[in-house]
Formats: C-alpha cells, structure tokens, sequence
C-alpha cells in the first residue's frame, strides 16, 4: 500500500527498504519526514493530535499521488500519516519518492507535502499551557502549493 | 442529507455528524450554510466567516454554488493544516 | 559522527532515529538516498566500484557540511557515502538534514547532494558487458551544482 | 613530494602513488604537469586533456598557478562523479 493514515508509528528504514526491494532502475529516493515540535511561535506544545476524515483523506491523498505521477516518473511513492495524539519528537508524517534521477525525486516529495499540507483532510489540536488551540493553516504553506500550479 | 463537522467547527457546533432533512428550497452549498447558521448560536458562530470554511461533497471540494442532492454525504472544515 | 565513508551498508531508519533523537526542535527531516542503478545509457551494470581520496573526501565533506550550516539554519546534518565494490541496488549515499522547517530541510539537502557530487572525491567505475568503464562527469550535475552559487 | 593519482588516471599512468624529487625549475602545479607528461607514454595519454584533470595540494583544490612546496601532497585526478 503506497498510502496509509494511521495511529501507530512507522518505521522509516523498514519502509523504505520495502519500498525500493527489487527496483533496481531506482538511482535516487527521496524522502521527508515531519515531527510534532516542542514549540509553536512563542508557546510550548506538550502534545498535538491530528483528526482527519476517515475516507476523504485518502482519496486526496490518492489524487495528490496520482498528480505526482503524471508531472515526474517515478519508480514509487510512498505516503504515511498518523492521526490521534502525538508528543514532541514523534514522527507525524512519511512522503517518499524514487525516480531513476534524483531531480525527480526530490521535486516530487517537495510537490507531495506541499500538496497534502493544502488538499489533505487533516486538522492539528495542540496542547498549550493556555489550553487546546487548532492550528491556523499557513500563509507560507498556501505559497509552496501555488509554485507547483504556476509551473 | 449526512452532514459532518471536523476540528474547530466540529468543536463549535457541538457535533461530528448529523442527518438532516433538507428544505426543497435549499438547493446549493452557499444555500445550506445559510440555512444552517440559523439553527443556533454554536452554528452562527462556526459558520460566520465563510472564508476560513471548506465544504467537500461526497468527499470532493466543491465551491459554493455547488448543487446539492438529498443522497449526499456533505462534510464542513476549515482549512487543512496536515503534514 | 556526521559525516562518514565506509565499506558497510547503512541503515537508514536507525541513522535518522540517532540523528532526530531528543531534537524536539526539529519540525522537517529530508534525506535523500542514491542508489547503484542497473542501466546506464543503454548499457546493463552488473556492478559499480566507487573509490575515494581518503582523507580529502572527508575534508571536503566536512566543507560542504559547514556551508550548508552557513546558509540554513540546521539542527542536524548526516552524510554517509560508501565506497568499494556494490551491485545494482545497494544504497551509495545518504544525505540527512533536519530542520524547524521543511524549506530549510529540503533546501539544504538537495544543496548537500548536488555539492557532494561535483566537489567530494569519489569515483565510479561501473561494470558493463563491455568491461570497466569509469563514468564521466555529468554536465547535469555542473548545473545543478552552480544553482547554489549564483544564489 | 608525493603524488596521487586516482581513477582513470591511476590506470593509465600505471600506479597509485609515488615520490618524486621536484626539478628546482618546476614549481607550479601547470609545470609539474607538464614534467609529468614527459616521463612516458602513460602520463602523456593521462595528461594529455588537462580539461578533465583536477589537482589537490595538500587535499585542497588548486589552480595551474598554484605554486608547489616540497613537502606537498599532489594528488591528480578526473572530475569527481560520486553521490
């Protein structure tokens, strides 16, 4: 399965090994991963939980994926994003790519979370010592979308 | 007509989900938001600013004209911040 | 240890998990691992040697690390790249970089691949059908790598 | 002074490193290469494309101009293709 929204961790070695077994035309994979950080502007987040919408969310994630194909070819893709209560330091999100060139493979991870970060159904609660507080989308993240429509 | 609600607006509103009857003369997105802000006050207030609400159809972003169809599975949020 | 050159594979889920751990600043992790492909041009690669300057290699890694640093701000940098004799599909490089922002994290990464290729002394000879045949510099991989300087 | 090659140049040249006795009117990494050349059919067909030959003094690039100690490391080498 090349994309899954779930609670449990995952881990990136396994994942990626798996993702790559076998490709042996793949000559570059790229990868990001997103954390929960302890901060957010000037307040300390002792928790943040992610909800999303069971079934909107990977049929977004499907089409973000399916876009990617379309602009570069890749070998394969890989999307993991967990949902529920996170802490400080744990991994939030996997977007993977593998191409034959690493050009490919990097504009379309940096095409795939700029995406999702816009398009995907999912919302952030973080804990602050002032209480829950939802994450504002962002300015800068609405901007990293739109350099891949102008292109 | 299933309606559901996500973070802040789920929160405001009170409720994750809903089925509601929808009146004949309510035909669009723009039309339901109307008709659902004068249900209540938690309702007013999560939908004041339709700027910072996103409505899917069928989970699929539609625009405010959209027509809508009792079958439908409509879900309000605000703006996305996964990732 | 930041940077290292060594025989051995690599593992990338507990490298990243070292680099990350207890770093809960850290809102981006990118990486990017290169991989020994079994085509080049139209030629089959039954196995590829990569040799190295010892001693300079990791000078000039340590370089292109710091000027990284200089130009984002980094919580961590990985680079490993192995050397000796590798078949298609065995991982060559890993280049790690983690930041509060993804931007800065993808931005440097890419930054650190492109440098490496152009400026760290390694060589590779593949095996072809043919016989040895030591690959050519790309003048791809010039151009990419001067992006960063016309910055 | 000791001096490096690597790749292609090694394997033309014939060997991985030597130690050399620098002439006293060679003293510019462009006049080693040119003292290179002479020595034999190996180091001219290594040399012979200064364009795709890189010099390290002391495991730092340099420029033809660079001017050469002694006491140097010179290495000798084509354009680097790892990554």
């Amino acid at each position: 399965m090349t994309i899954r929204v779930q609670h449990e961790d995952f881990d990136l070695g396994a994942e990626i090994a798996a993702l790559t077994r076998g490709k042996t035309g793949i000559g570059g994979l790229a990868s990001f991963v997103g954390l929960v950080r302890d901060v957010a502007g000037s307040e300390r987040i002792a928790a943040m939980t992610l909800e999303h919408y069971p079934g909107m969310t990977e049929r977004q994630l499907a089409e973000i994926e399916a876009e990617a194909r379309r602009r570069w070819t890749l070998d394969a893709v890989l999307i993991i994003h967990r949902v529920g209560r996170l802490l400080p330091g744990d991994r939030i999100v996997l977007v993977a790519t593998a191409s034959a060139h690493r050009q490919a493979a990097f504009e379309s991870c940096q095409f795939l979370i700029d995406w999702l970060k816009t398009k995907a159904p999912f919302w952030k609660l973080e804990e602050t010592p002032a209480g829950g507080r939802w994450v504002d989308a962002q300015a800068s993240d609405d901007a990293a979308a739109r350099r891949w429509v102008a292109e | 007509m299933k309606i559901l609600y996500f973070a802040w607006l789920r929160a405001k509103i009170g409720k994750a989900e809903e089925e509601i009857e929808l009146p004949t003369d309510v035909t669009t997105v723009a039309g339901l938001l109307d008709w659902l802000k004068a249900r209540g006050p938690g309702f007013a207030e999560a939908l004041k600013d339709q700027r910072v609400v996103r409505v899917a159809v069928n989970q699929h972003y539609v625009g405010w004209d959209h027509r809508l169809q009792s079958t439908d599975e409509v879900a309000l949020f605000p703006p996305v911040t996964g990732g």
